[in-house]
């Protein structure tokens, strides 16, 4: 450990400031707000010295800190960021940053909800900079957990119809309250966890490894043997997470009940947790096992991206139709990632990025939207951009990007997708995924006029009004950020490059 | 090359002022003077840049940057190309964009400032699509810049975003062409996996490329069946259907053809079909353009037939003469649209009905809409009499007679339904509307004079052209262009004695346009969105909250019903516990007993 | 032999006791008939060279523990437990759970081979020893143990609004 | 003859468990339960002491020790809720103390 520890320092200040605002009277809101904001731009000010710091010419494994928690078991604090790291600590500082301002106007027991919100969001950051496995679930179960509580007290419920085989379930679970969203989210997190956790005590076991540390599972190498079920466990464990078909149910619900700024953080660095996991430590541990999964991999995520499109299709709520967009983009992150391509790689790490911001943008606006029109359904909406102008435009970028348009980061990550899969043979997952491009097109575009185009706003929304405020830092920050990385990828895709190189060669070099 | 860049640079910057400091965008006017003159800028080092650039053969000029790298390799650029395909392209774009911008200053002198503003942000923003794609180093940038010429034509044909009918034309203008785009993606990356990179000068592409690539051809150059949205299209302001939709953003197609020729040029069988589905096109919408009523309607429908005929031409499997009728096409069409624009400035209203005799009142648009029709009819010595003659050669030179036939059939009926236009228009007696109606200012009719000056000239530089885009042309009269002439001077002799002088009432509209009229393709496709995709999705939304989700749900709700009889055992009495502990304590015993004394 | 007899009359006298603590009808009785049980107690404690452990357990059992029942026996009494100590639920199940227990146990102790060994004598000195030597830190803990109870009985069964 | 041996404690002291044991199960009224475990907790001190006696360790008295004062702390706070619950539900028969009920 040489130098500044700035991964440290990324990862715990917010955990600092969490614990600082329990000093803070619940009154002073002013204080808990800057405070808060304060932290999360420390974070975000850490993580882009650590993306200077990152020698990209050297690559691999940077910025090493290591201090011994539990040696007799092997349990470190062994931090390190590879590229893929560097790429999602900066997706997650910004989007923490933006979405701790777009929760600036809360009034609801706010105190509570940032402490929550700090806490998890150092998980977040633990997750994408820990090289021990141990760490890394600790700090993967730190970012799930607050979410139970934050949707389950600052959430909105909805009414839910009573249809389909099992509607006699409904009353008994209290489908569609912001209770059950929670727990449900919750339960199947969980569930994906015990998987995780079992698979990562059976590559340490596997490996023989002395530590947790994942260089030195992956030195030592899984057994094919243990490979073979471990990966489908870590698969479905962090695909839980990722949205992955058919456990992506927690998804809709959970995003649609959750206040804005857990939506934002949630779909666009949460799910990205799930997605990261299974490359990072399922295929990169386990490449054997996935090169003999990955046919089921991407057959699944073909139906995550053209399914997931569908839903979003099919749905009127204004939240359920961003949730469903989330299940299909992450489904083009695991299509990617079943390439085994350096594109597919490349274009899943980046879709990752780029969709945490798109959507991290999109649940800001919903949440703007929502905020002053009370009510989610878009086809009773109309004619919104009279009077919230800023909110349109901001919308229309954030749908831009969802569906491919150059000059966009989604299109720089969407189109690298489509390279790895024909380039790996596949033509039905390219294919797939290009349809699944078009029918966001499709459903994106007939929001967007129904909500801002057209004659209106109907009388009933007379609390209408543009983004104020701190509001417009967290626009502005997303919506810029997905041009600059749309038009100059080699931003990030530098540092993307480098860890799918570094990643991929345990694959022994396959291209 | 540095007066290219500046043809790009400057518009870009003309953008982002106007994008991003909003005071200045929502004062209206000083907006679009900045967004005019950054036009004219960009008009001016385009020609500049023409003088200067290598003919098509000659090494072309090059400045790019690397853009998207994979496993430490450069895999695509960024950046300028300019050589005898993009130069004289680039000229077209900024020459009628120019045009549209000035003639816009008056025919949008109404609309309310912060309109206006935006109006004209999205103009420098289409330039800078439009010579982004014209000027692309790479097929990846080309089709960057193609998506980004949808972006304007969506955000201008919505406009009127109020109007609920723009709304829908603008929408859907982007479902059909990003359909089509399908296509163009897979055709860009099967050329990726292909040559390893995106050049269309790579020997490796196999035609499939080209095939695919010609998928989203049809959908942005509005073939059929995927024309559908351009008629639509219309509901944009009109200086804007002149630009995207007549001009340039549609012949994006055509111009992908041509700049990807290497790939197309061996691709026989693609080629032929490119012969038919253009002859069809050009058939179909012609065909349509002679039963509509609107004046917008018939220049769309026009346009379309025209495209068809671009894409024909080129399935002839010589690129000249597509990509001379395009060029000449963008100022006639263009032309053409600004004179209909200075029309409906006069009468406020598109349809023919509510016009008439106009051409006492509105001399100046009477004679340069003339042109304008004379131009697209092939009358022999204006521009379009040149390309079409090029071009229906080159098809006969491929022995392709089916498509010749049907494009020899369009080329009268073209001079027809433009003769019925231009005479129901300006000739006759005025309607109600028509009688207060006057002349369009001089801010609107200096561009069109400009565009009929290219509209009858251009054509007389075919062979600098020919040169510059390396197929070397001279002008010769053949049988097949004899036929052409007289079968469109035919039909615009009859156009005029029919609607002119109100002669041959017996030759009404044919009963095929009655066909026509019922519009089956758009009626395809509005039945397979409402009867095909959305209840598929619908279905799809149903099953997943009902049966997916639900499945998920019944997990909790067989914990709960477990629960219920697992509690039963917990009576709540202490008794009941202590028993359980007891007894369990004695069987523990026990067991240790015996098993401690047998051992 | 003197040892013996001294033994089963010690033992009648503890189980008889006992057998009445459980059996008895008033509350009173109960705790009386407890008490004979642990002088009993203490008596086989004297019997084992105990004779600490039997004075500790006459004076604080008998003499504590025994006032501290009666105390609360009366107190309850008059808060209101109505119900009388001889009403005893399912004897015949707990009778069974009780014998097998004790059956099982004796059955271990008969057939387990145990050492009848010499006896040792063991001096008071001895566990002074022990108790201030080794366990000195436990034996300190229970002392705070005994505070802490005694303050929680007193937070436990004080009245509110006293 | 041999004084009483081990067994003969063990004996008596399992016997005195077992009907302690007995107290516990079979009686309703929460005092007379209380009073059932010391019974019992007497039981095991006795053999505790009669472990040590022939064990020859003074251990086993210093843990019967400990046992004893245990007992007392545990009387003196079960005594204590005896009286609290009685103040609450008026009543002391277990049987009707059923809030555990699932």
């Amino acid at each position: 450990m040489n130098g500044f520890p700035w991964l440290a320092l990324t990862v715990l200040a917010p955990l600092v400031a969490g614990v600082a605002l329990l000093a803070v009277p619940a009154q002073s809101r002013g204080t808990v707000r800057v405070v808060s904001v304060f932290s999360t731009l420390v974070s975000l000010v850490a993580s882009v010295k650590v993306a200077l710091a990152y020698d990209l010419a050297a690559g691999g494994v940077q910025l090493r800190e290591s201090l011994p928690l539990l040696p007799s078991v092997g349990i470190g604090w062994e931090l390190g960021v590879d590229g893929w790291g560097v790429t999602l600590l900066l997706l997650t500082a910004i989007t923490i940053f933006a979405g701790a301002c777009a929760t600036w106007t809360l009034e609801d027991r706010d105190k509570d909800f940032y402490i929550l919100l700090l806490v998890l969001v150092a998980g977040v950051f633990g997750v994408f900079v820990s090289l021990d496995l141990f760490l890394f679930f600790l700090f993967y179960e730190i970012a799930v957990l607050p979410m139970y509580l934050l949707i389950a007290i600052w959430g909105s419920s909805k009414e839910v119809k009573r249809l389909g085989p099992f509607a006699f379930l409904w009353d008994r679970l209290d489908v569609g309250g912001r209770e059950y969203a929670a727990m449900k989210l919750t339960l199947m997190l969980l569930i994906g966890s015990a998987a995780i956790l079992v698979g990562m005590f059976a590559m340490v076991q596997g490996s023989g490894s002395s530590s947790f540390n994942m260089l030195e599972i992956a030195e030592r190498g899984v057994p094919e043997s243990v490979q073979l079920w471990v990966f489908p466990a870590l698969w479905l464990g962090f695909g839980t997470l990722a949205g992955v078909f058919p456990f992506h149910t927690w998804s809709p619900d959970g995003h649609a009940s959750a206040p804005t700024a857990v939506s934002m953080l949630h779909a666009g660095v949460l799910m990205k947790l799930g997605a990261f996991g299974v490359m990072r430590v399922g295929m990169v541990l386990c490449p054997e096992a996935t090169v003999t999964w990955a046919p089921l991999v991407g057959a699944v995520a073909v139906i995550n991206v053209v399914y997931g499109a569908l839903g979003a299709a099919s749905q009127s709520d204004l939240k359920y139709i961003v949730a469903y967009s989330s299940v299909s983009h992450m489904g083009v992150v695991m299509l990617g990632a079943a390439t085994l391509t350096p594109e597919g790689w490349n274009g899943a790490v980046y879709q990752m990025f780029a969709h945490g911001l798109m959507t991290g943008l999109l649940f800001a606006l919903v949440g703007l939207i929502y905020g002053r029109a009370h009510d989610r359904e878009i086809f009773g909406m109309g004619g919104f951009a009279k009077v919230m102008p800023g909110v349109a435009v901001f919308f229309t970028l954030a749908g831009l990007s969802s569906l491919g348009m150059p000059g966009f980061a989604g299109f720089i990550a969407e189109f690298q997708v489509f390279m790895g899969a024909l380039a790996a043979g596949h033509w039905v997952w390219a294919l797939a995924g290009i349809v699944g491009a078009w029918i966001t097109a499709v459903y994106v575009l007939r929001a967007t006029r129904a909500i801002f185009w057209g004659e209106g706003p109907p009388a009933r929304f007379h609390e209408l009004s543009d983004a104020k405020g701190v509001e417009w830092v967290a626009l502005v920050v997303l919506g810029t950020c997905l041009l600059v990385f749309g038009l100059w990828p080699r931003l990030l895709l530098d540092y993307i490059d480098v860890g799918t190189l570094q990643h991929l060669a345990a694959f022994g070099g396959a291209s | 090359m540095s007066y290219a860049i500046l043809a790009i640079v400057v518009p870009a910057a003309s953008f982002l002022v106007l994008a991003l400091v909003w005071p200045l965008r929502h004062t209206g006017r000083p907006a679009a003077w900045l967004s005019t003159a950054a036009a004219l800028v960009s008009l001016a080092c385009a020609v500049l840049a023409l003088g200067e650039a290598p003919a098509m053969g000659a090494p072309p000029e090059l400045l790019t940057w690397p853009w998207l790298v994979r496993g430490g390799e450069v895999i695509a650029d960024v950046g300028f190309r300019l050589d005898g395909v993009s130069a004289p392209m680039l000229v077209v774009v900024t020459f009628v964009a120019a045009c549209v911008q000035v003639y816009s200053l008056g025919y949008m002198a109404e609309e309310p400032p912060a309109a206006l503003g935006r109006y004209y942000t999205w103009h420098s923003l289409f330039i800078v699509a439009m010579g982004g794609l014209v000027i692309a180093p790479n097929l990846l940038q080309l089709v960057a810049g193609w998506e980004l010429v949808g972006l304007c034509s969506y955000l201008l044909i919505g406009f009127y975003w109020r109007k609920p009918s723009a709304g829908k034309a603008a929408v859907k203008a982007v479902w059909v062409t990003r359909f089509a785009d399908i296509g163009l993606m897979l055709g860009l990356v099967l050329l990726y996996v292909q040559t390893g990179g995106f050049s269309w000068e790579a020997q490796a592409a196999t035609s499939a490329v080209a095939a695919f690539l010609f998928l989203g051809v049809m959908g942005k150059s509005a073939q059929v069946p995927l024309h559908v949205w351009l008629p639509d299209a219309m509901e944009g302001p009109t200086p804007v259907s002149a630009l995207l939709h007549a001009a340039t953003m549609v012949a994006a197609g055509v111009f992908l053809v041509v700049r990807c020729w290497p790939l197309f040029e061996h691709a026989d069988t693609l080629l032929l079909a490119m012969s038919w589905i253009g002859a069809i096109t050009a058939l179909v919408a012609a065909v349509t353009a002679t039963v509509q009523t609107d004046i917008k309607k018939i220049l769309a429908y026009s346009t379309c037939s025209q495209l068809g005929y671009m894409v024909a031409g080129l399935g002839s499997g010589e690129m000249l003469g597509g990509y001379f009728h395009l060029t000449t096409h963008a100022f006639f069409k263009a032309l053409l649209f600004l004179g209909a624009g200075s029309v409906i400035h006069a009468v406020h209203s598109n349809e023919l009905g509510d016009m008439g005799g106009l051409g006492r009142k509105t001399r100046t648009t009477m004679v340069l809409f003339g042109i304008g029709t004379f131009a697209l009819a092939g009358l022999p010595g204006l521009s379009g009499f040149f390309s079409k003659d090029l071009l229906l050669e080159q098809v006969a030179h491929a022995g392709q007679y089916g498509p010749l036939a049907i494009l020899l059939f369009v080329a009268g009926l073209t001079p027809f339904y433009m003769m019925r236009a231009w005479c129901l228009a300006f000739l006759g007696e005025p309607s109600p509307k028509a009688a207060h109606a006057h002349e369009s200012p001089a801010v609107m009719l200096a561009p069109m004079a400009a565009l009929a000056v290219l509209a009858v000239g251009l054509g007389y530089a075919g062979g600098p052209f020919g040169a510059m885009v390396g197929e070397p042309y001279t002008f010769h009269l053949t049988p097949v262009g004899i036929i052409a002439t007289v079968v469109g001077l035919s039909g615009l002799g009859l156009g005029y004695a029919k609607y002119g002088l109100g002669k041959l009432q017996g030759l009404e509209v044919p009963a095929l346009a009655a066909v026509v009229r019922a519009a089956p393709v758009d009626t395809f496709w509005a039945q397979a969105w409402s009867r095909g995709l959305l209840p598929f999705a619908k279905a799809i939304g149903w099953f997943d909250r009902y049966v997916v989700d639900a499945l998920v749900n019944l997990t909790g709700w067989v914990a709960i019903v477990a629960a219920e009889r697992a509690r039963t055992i917990q009576t709540g009495r202490a008794r009941d516990y202590l028993y359980a502990v007891a007894l369990g304590a004695v069987v523990v015993a026990a067991a240790g007993t015996i098993g401690g004394i047998s051992s | 032999m003197i040892d013996w007899v001294l033994f089963v009359v010690l033992a009648l006298v503890t189980l008889g006791g006992a057998l009445k603590v459980v059996s008895a009808e008033d509350l009173v009785h109960v705790v009386l008939w407890l008490a004979v049980t642990l002088l009993g107690t203490a008596g086989f404690y004297a019997m084992l060279d105990a004779g600490f452990l039997a004075a500790i357990q006459v004076l604080l059992y008998t003499g504590g523990v025994i006032t501290l029942m009666l105390f609360a026996v009366l107190l309850v009494r008059r808060e209101g437990g109505h119900i009388p100590a001889g009403g005893v639920a399912e004897p015949a199940r707990a009778g069974v759970v009780a014998l097998a227990t004790a059956a099982l146990s004796g059955f271990a102790i008969v057939r387990g081979g145990l050492l009848e060994g010499e006896a040792y004598r063991l001096e008071p000195k001895a566990l002074g020893q022990v108790l201030l030597g080794p366990l000195a830190l436990p034996f300190e803990a229970l002392s705070v143990l005994l505070l802490a109870a005694m303050v929680g009985a007193i937070v436990l069964a004080r009245r509110k609004d006293a | 003859m041999m004084g009483p041996g081990l067994s003969a404690y063990l004996l008596v002291a399992a016997a005195m468990f077992g009907v302690g044991l007995y107290g516990v199960l079979s009686r309703r009224n929460l005092v007379a339960i209380v009073v059932s475990v010391e019974l019992m907790a007497n039981a095991a001190n006795l053999n505790l002491v009669a472990f040590s006696r022939f064990g020859g360790h003074p251990w086993g008295q210093a843990l019967a020790l400990f046992g004893l004062a245990l007992t007392v702390a545990e009387v003196v706070v079960g005594l204590a809720l005896v009286v609290l619950a009685a103040r609450s539900h008026t009543s002391l028969d277990v049987d009707a103390m059923s809030s555990l009920k699932g």
